[in-house]
């Protein structure tokens, strides 16, 4: 793939990354031992260390619009082995923050975002995860109605999906978290 | 010292075992914890994979609120909430700024000061093996026992700063104090892909399948876990890898609070051994053989 | 006087001849090789299978040489003359020569060298050329026993000098 | 008739276990020539080496044979011991029945038949053994230094310095070779004019130290210990001893406009009489007569004469050829680099802001054509953003050589470090295929020119540079992205790839000295004789061996010192006495063993008769320069030539001893 490097842009970018994540991105060594150990590695387009270079040459687009951010889970193998230190799990947490500011939806991962939302969601109406509720608007909105739900009957029935939330009762506090964090 | 227990949404929902068992070693221990009042969700990973002020703020009110409490120590089963809590404690502790808003925010002063165990770390450093050991009725000798790390109880290393995060022992030593035999096997810290459980499930069940079909090579009765979403993916989704790869597995998935507590001469009704997916009958039958 | 001092000595080991049966070696039919081998690589080599304890077989009979570059096709004949029925050749690797580039007069004359031995009669056969290093012991056994073999499997032939 | 004494070792249980060593003294005893065969159990042990003095002095031996282990074991123990008793050390010989029998082999019978076989070689060897005495030769304590680059200056200094004197010879007008037009040197950032200027001076006016510039080696002949050297000392048009280093001449030198400076790598300009920079060593200017006026136009201009006080300008100075006699010779020749020309996708020499790394250096240094103000050459403006591209000509077969040159990943980063520092807000691209930093502190050097100077590196190689607009389109890839890039830079440095010094094969032919395919000259043993060539008493320094760095420069100019320093702490040069000799009377004149000789060892002479005529040309063999290799030996169809040691008779009689 062609890029064509614009100086302005790629500092811009790579500073905007770099300062969210109190990393600098020439730590990185390109050695790849975080690509080699990611556990989710065969289902990205583009490896960790791709993903920190391309951001170091400020390629936005590209990795904004990759299904590596969404597929990361966040499993922290990779800067737990990285010998530079580097937060590659860090930088993946950033790229989905500054998509999501964006207001980029992934085209291939939007599962992945979409539960990442309800789940905000539902803490912040709750406070707490009302676990039915979750499920059940997340299914709604990802129209994924009949996907697991063979399990939903025997979770049920063994005691582990509760039929009523359990608030939190100060909910005013979570509303302002929300509000000034958000 | 006074104990804070921040039980987390999984252990009043999906992971209701784990608090069911959790409370009864508690109770043999004779150690006494009190819920966090009025806790809020941690976050998750949710919060940290959208906002990371956020992914601070949620803990810390949990955090903030204990220490206003009085209390000096907090228990955190769930190794995501521990880690959500842990980090939470890193970044304010690395970032005034932060700290500061969130203090303000809250309308609560905040001083960082609360240490948080995990389960594992609340059991080797707050109960002691000394203790655990002489509550041993039951020695579970004739099981093999796979300790299942999984991600969030290791790693990053720097924040969790327990317990090696490529050779974990801790769980291991637990095992070893019931009496049962620990299971090496290669797979102990790769992650199950608890985050995308709901929204990558094929993803999670390469991942998950892989862990329990290296156990079950290793010829272990069972797996022990210390976190909530470690067990659902192992257990609740267990049935369904089978399919997938069409060979059996068959490996009940305890928390390591229902071992601990088969071995202290619980009942397995007492510790909720019911409430998983995979039927641990087999043994359980093997332990009363 | 020198020269006819040894002469004289040569005269009494004719006579002494068969008493030396230390030499028991003339009698059996084990075949005999000797070795012309540089000091430099192949002579610590063989010297290293010795300090590694390695067993190899006990035909070999090795003559020393500064390099490879010092043998003459004529020491070969000699050899096959006086009743061996082996010859082996070697020294160091290709560039690793002591002497820089005594081996490489050696293998430039390698072709030349059989032309001339099979000139002489000699069956090409029962010559062999290798370069083993100083710290290939492992690789001296494996040339002696494997050349031993071949000589072993060659037809007995008392006339090594008509080619086959 | 020979006396030889035989001993058989029993090495504790190691021989004697597994060979019967008391049957093979016994068939000792029986060889003929052998007065006296025993065996003991450790021979190397003080009681075991006076048993072998005692015998030797008792029965009066001409001659021993020990089997016991390998001669590299224990040979000069007993050649020691033999030369205590007044017996030439080579009158010792070794039967190897440890290491070659009794350790790998495990049937006694045949084991204790080998060993009576190995034994009965030696004894036949032995007896046609000759005396041989070690080589002495006598020793010209005097050195002579070729090329005046750091690994040169620093050869010299430390020969002078260890109270020799040493002749430095160099070509250009003044000392200093490369690493005088550097600007600051990794890892450190020294200054290095600030280190190398004091080391010039220093060679200037070391009381052991006489310095020919503008001069060149024209002849070399003789051996180790005594070479005689021609140097051609070219004219300088100036007479040096009157010469203040004023500078009049110069400024008043209407040239100065077309003819580009060496020294500034053709970024400026210098007149036809010039001293190449202001910190010259020597401080004497001189004149190019390529383009002076007063040569080219018959006599026309004498601005320079007019101008200079003393009157030291002398149009009609001639070369000078100056002999000397030397004992040892280092070949300090240095590099060049690479022509940048062969990338014609990189434009070099069409587009003016494409330059090279040593340019680079020039534009980078405070004594440079911009006074160490980053300018480029087109327009004078200040880039912003500058494409470093590694590897330009090292490691490519096809265009260029296949070898690294070393050096260029270092100071490509050291090139980005310091726009970083000089030029705020710029950015520095740089495109290598690996880098290489392994000198002690040189890893971090990089890491801290990516992580605190902001350099971004892509791995990969540039394709092709374009010029747009004022801008250079450089086309390259990041392979480690996989991602075709293009960057817009206001200027591109190539690390040109290193080659040896043009002439430099030349040098080496003088010498007898071998070099490689690229022209670098080979080390005698490329890791135990890194300091020597193949030929005594010549040694090597610096990049004229191959790429290397100042440190590794400076480290090679000292081995080659300490080498000669070493060589000429004794009164003589004394070499094995196992080489070569020719029999005068046989030989032909042939010469075949002159060609298999690697070490240049034979020479031809004449035999002439009593008044003086040639009767015949033979070989000669230099025993300074013979290493004993064997190989004319066989070369020789007369048979006229044999080695000391190993004579065609003793190994006849080798193989004539094992006849079945
Ligand atoms: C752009 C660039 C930047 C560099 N930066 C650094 C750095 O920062 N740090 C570092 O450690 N290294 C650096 N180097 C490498 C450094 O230049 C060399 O390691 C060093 O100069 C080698 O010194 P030398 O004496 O062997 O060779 P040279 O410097 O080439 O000296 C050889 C001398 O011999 C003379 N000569 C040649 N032939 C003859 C002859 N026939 N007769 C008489 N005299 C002759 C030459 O005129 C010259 O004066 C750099 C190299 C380049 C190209
Ligand atoms: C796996 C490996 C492979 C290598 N391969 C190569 C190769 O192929 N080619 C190559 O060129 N290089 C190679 N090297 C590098 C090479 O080994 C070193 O360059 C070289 O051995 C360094 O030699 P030295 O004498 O400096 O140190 P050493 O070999 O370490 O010798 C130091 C000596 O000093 C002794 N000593 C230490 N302290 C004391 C003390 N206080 N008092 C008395 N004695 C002491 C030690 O016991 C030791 O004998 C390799 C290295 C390794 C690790
Ligand atoms: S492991 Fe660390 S240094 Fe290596 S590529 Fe990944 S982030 Fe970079
Ligand atoms: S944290 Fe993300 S990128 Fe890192 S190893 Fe885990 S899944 Fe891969
Ligand atoms: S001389 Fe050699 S063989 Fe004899 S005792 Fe000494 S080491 Fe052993
Ligand atoms: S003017 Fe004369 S004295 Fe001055 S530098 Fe020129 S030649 Fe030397
Ligand atoms: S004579 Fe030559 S060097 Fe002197 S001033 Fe004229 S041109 Fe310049
Ligand atoms: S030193 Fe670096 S830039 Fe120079 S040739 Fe070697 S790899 Fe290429
Ligand atoms: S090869 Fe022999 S004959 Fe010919 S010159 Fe050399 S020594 Fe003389
Ligand atoms: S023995 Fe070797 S080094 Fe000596 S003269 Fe003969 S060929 Fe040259």
């Amino acid at each position: 793939m062609k890029t064509v490097i614009n100086e302005q842009e790629r500092r811009n970018f790579a500073s905007e990354v770099e300062s969210k994540l109190h990393d600098k991105l020439a730590k990185c060594y390109q050695c790849g031992k975080c690509s080699a150990g990611c556990p989710v590695n065969f289902e990205m387009d583009y490896t960790p260390n791709q993903i920190i270079k391309m951001t170091e040459l400020g390629m936005a687009d590209r990795v904004l619009n990759s299904k590596t951010i969404w597929l990361c889970v966040s499993c922290n193998t990779c800067s737990t082995r990285c010998p530079k230190g580097f937060e590659v799990a860090g930088i993946m947490d950033v790229l989905r923050e500054v998509a999501a500011k964006r207001g980029i939806e992934s085209k291939t991962e939007k599962e992945v975002q979409t539960f990442h939302e309800v789940f905000l969601d539902n803490v912040k109406s709750n406070g707490r995860i009302f676990e039915l509720e979750l499920v059940g608007k997340y299914k709604l909105k990802t129209k994924h109605l009949f996907r697991d739900m063979f399990l939903a009957p025997k979770m049920i029935e063994k005691g582990k999906l509760k039929m009523h939330s359990d608030k939190v009762s100060n909910i005013n506090q979570i509303a302002k978290i929300f509000k000034d964090f958000e | 010292m006074k104990l804070a227990y921040y039980p987390g949404c999984s252990l009043k929902g999906t992971s209701f075992e784990y608090e069911t068992s959790l409370l009864k070693i508690l109770e043999a221990l004779n150690i006494e914890v009190q819920e966090i009042p009025d806790w809020n969700c941690c976050g998750a990973s949710a919060a940290h994979s959208l906002n990371h002020n956020l992914s601070v703020a949620l803990p810390a009110r949990n955090l903030a609120i204990a220490e206003n409490n009085g209390f000096e120590e907090v228990l955190a089963p769930c190794a995501a909430c521990s880690s959500r809590l842990k980090t939470a404690k890193h970044e304010m502790g690395s970032d005034d700024i932060l700290k500061k808003r969130i203090s303000d925010s809250l309308e609560m002063p905040y001083k960082n000061s609360l240490n948080i165990s995990n389960m594992l770390e609340f059991l080797l450093n707050i109960a002691g093996k000394e203790k655990i050991k002489s509550l041993v009725k039951k020695p579970l000798s004739s099981l093999k026992v796979a300790s299942y790390y999984g991600c969030l109880l290791v790693r990053p290393p720097k924040v969790m700063k327990f317990d090696d995060p490529d050779k974990p022992v801790s769980m291991d030593e637990l095992v070893a104090l019931t009496g049962a035999v620990p299971v090496d096997y290669s797979y102990k810290t790769e992650c199950c892909g608890a985050i995308n459980s709901l929204s990558k499930p094929d993803v999670v069940m390469a991942l998950t399948g892989k862990i329990l079909y290296d156990i079950k090579e290793h010829g272990a009765d069972l797996v022990v876990v210390a976190c909530p979403l470690c067990h659902s993916n192992l257990d609740v989704r267990q049935r369904e890898i089978e399919r997938k790869y069409a060979e059996r597995i068959g490996l009940p998935v305890l928390f390591i609070t229902e071992l601990l507590g088969l071995a202290f001469g619980f009942s397995p009704e007492e510790l909720a051994i019911g409430g998983h997916m995979v039927n641990a009958d087999k043994i359980l039958q093997k332990l009363s053989n | 006087m020198e020269n006819n001092r040894v002469e004289e000595d040569d005269k009494n080991a004719q006579n002494d001849k068969g008493n030396l049966s230390g030499s028991g070696s003339a009698k059996e039919k084990e075949p005999r090789i000797i070795a012309f081998v540089c000091n430099w690589c192949t002579y610590n080599g063989a010297d290293l299978a010795g300090t590694s304890r390695m067993k190899y077989a006990e035909n070999v009979r090795v003559i020393k040489l500064p390099c490879t570059g010092r043998i003459d096709p004529l020491f070969v004949v000699e050899a096959f003359k006086k009743g061996a029925k082996g010859v082996l050749v070697s020294g160091c690797h290709p560039g690793d020569c002591h002497y820089t580039s005594g081996n490489y007069h050696s293998r430039r004359k390698y072709t030349a060298f059989r032309d001339l031995l099979s000139y002489f009669g000699v069956d090409t056969n029962r010559v062999e050329f290798s370069w083993i290093s100083a710290s290939e012991g492992n690789k001296w056994v494996s040339v002696i026993n494997d050349f031993t073999n071949k000589i072993k499997s060659l037809p007995d032939s008392s006339d090594i000098f008509s080619k086959q | 008739m020979a006396r030889i004494g035989v001993f058989v070792c029993w090495c504790g249980s190691n021989i004697a276990g597994t060979v019967d060593v008391k049957r093979v003294a016994e068939e000792a005893a029986k060889i003929p020539g052998v007065v006296e065969a025993v065996d003991y159990k450790y021979m190397c042990s003080d009681p075991g080496q006076n048993t072998l003095r005692k015998m030797i002095k008792d029965k009066n031996l001409t001659g021993v044979v020990l089997a016991a282990c390998s001669p590299h074991m224990h040979e000069n123990t007993f050649r020691k011991a033999a030369v205590k008793e007044g017996l030439n050390p080579y009158f010792i010989e070794i039967a190897n029945i440890r290491e070659q029998v009794s350790w790998v082999h495990e049937d006694k019978e045949k084991a204790t038949a080998k060993a009576i076989d190995l034994l009965k070689m030696m004894v036949e060897k032995v007896k046609r053994n000759k005396p041989i005495e070690d080589v002495r030769v006598p020793l010209t304590k005097k050195a002579l230094v070729v090329g005046g680059g750091i690994s040169g200056i620093q050869a010299a200094l430390d020969i002078a310095n260890g109270g020799v004197e040493v002749i430095l010879v160099e070509k250009e007008p003044s000392i200093g070779g490369k690493m005088i037009q550097l600007d600051e040197t990794f890892p450190t950032l020294d200054c290095s004019s600030c280190i190398m200027t004091p080391k010039m001076v220093e060679v200037y006016q070391h009381p052991n130290i006489k310095l020919y510039t503008y001069s060149e080696l024209e002849d070399v002949s003789g051996y180790i210990g005594n070479f005689n050297v021609k140097i051609k000392k070219k004219a300088r048009s100036i007479v040096e001893k009157d010469c203040t280093g004023c500078g009049d001449c110069w400024n008043a030198c209407p040239m100065h406009k077309n003819v580009k400076s060496e020294f500034n790598v053709n970024l400026s300009e210098r007149t036809a009489i010039y001293v190449p920079f202001p910190q010259a060593v020597p401080l004497i200017p001189v004149i190019d007569r390529s383009v002076c006026l007063h040569y080219k136009k018959g006599g026309k201009c004498q601005k320079c004469y007019d101008a200079c006080g003393p009157k030291c300008i002398d149009f009609d100075l001639q070369d000078e050829i100056i002999e000397e006699k030397v004992g040892a010779i280092v070949a300090a020749t240095g590099y060049d680099l690479m022509e940048n020309s062969l990338y014609g996708e990189y434009g070099y020499g069409q587009f003016k802001d494409v330059i090279s790394g040593l340019q680079f250096e020039r534009l980078l240094s405070a004594s440079g054509p911009t006074e160490g103000v980053v300018k480029r050459p087109s327009d004078g403006k200040t880039p912003e953003t500058i494409v470093f591209i590694q590897c330009v000509g090292s490691r490519d077969p096809e265009k260029g050589v296949p070898y690294c040159s070393k050096v260029c990943c270092m100071y490509t980063a050291k090139h980005a470090k310091l726009f970083a520092h000089k030029v705020h807000g710029s950015q520095s691209y740089v495109f290598y295929i690996d880098i290489r930093a392994t000198s002690k502190g040189y890893e971090e050097f990089v890491r801290s020119t990516m992580e605190n100077d902001g350099a971004i590196y892509l791995r990969g190689r540039v394709s092709k540079i374009y010029e747009d607009n004022g801008k250079l389109i450089v086309k390259g890839a990041d392979t480690l992205s996989g991602n075709q890039v293009e960057i817009a830079a206001d200027m591109v440095v190539l690390a040109t790839g290193v080659i040896p010094k043009k002439g430099s094969d030349k040098i080496a032919q003088m010498l007898g000295i071998s070099y490689d395919k690229y022209g670098f000259y080979t080390e005698s043993h490329p890791k135990l004789r890194p300091a020597e060539s193949s030929t005594a008493g010549i040694y090597l320094a610096g990049m004229a061996q191959g790429p290397r760095d100042i440190p590794e420069s400076v480290v090679s100019g000292s081995a080659a010192a300490s080498k000669i320093l070493g060589l000429f702490s004794k009164s003589e040069y004394e070499v094995e006495g196992t080489i070569a000799s020719v029999n005068k009377t046989t030989c032909v004149g042939c010469f075949y063993c002159k060609r298999v000789c690697a070490y240049s060892a034979i020479s031809k002479e004449e035999v002439k008769d009593r008044n003086g005529n040639v009767l015949k040309v033979v070989a000669n063999v230099n025993s300074g320069l013979c290493a004993g290799c064997g190989a004319c030996v066989n070369a020789c169809f007369s048979k006229s030539i044999d080695l000391k040691g190993y004579l065609d008779e003793q190994i006849f009689a080798e193989i004539k001893s094992l006849a079945v």
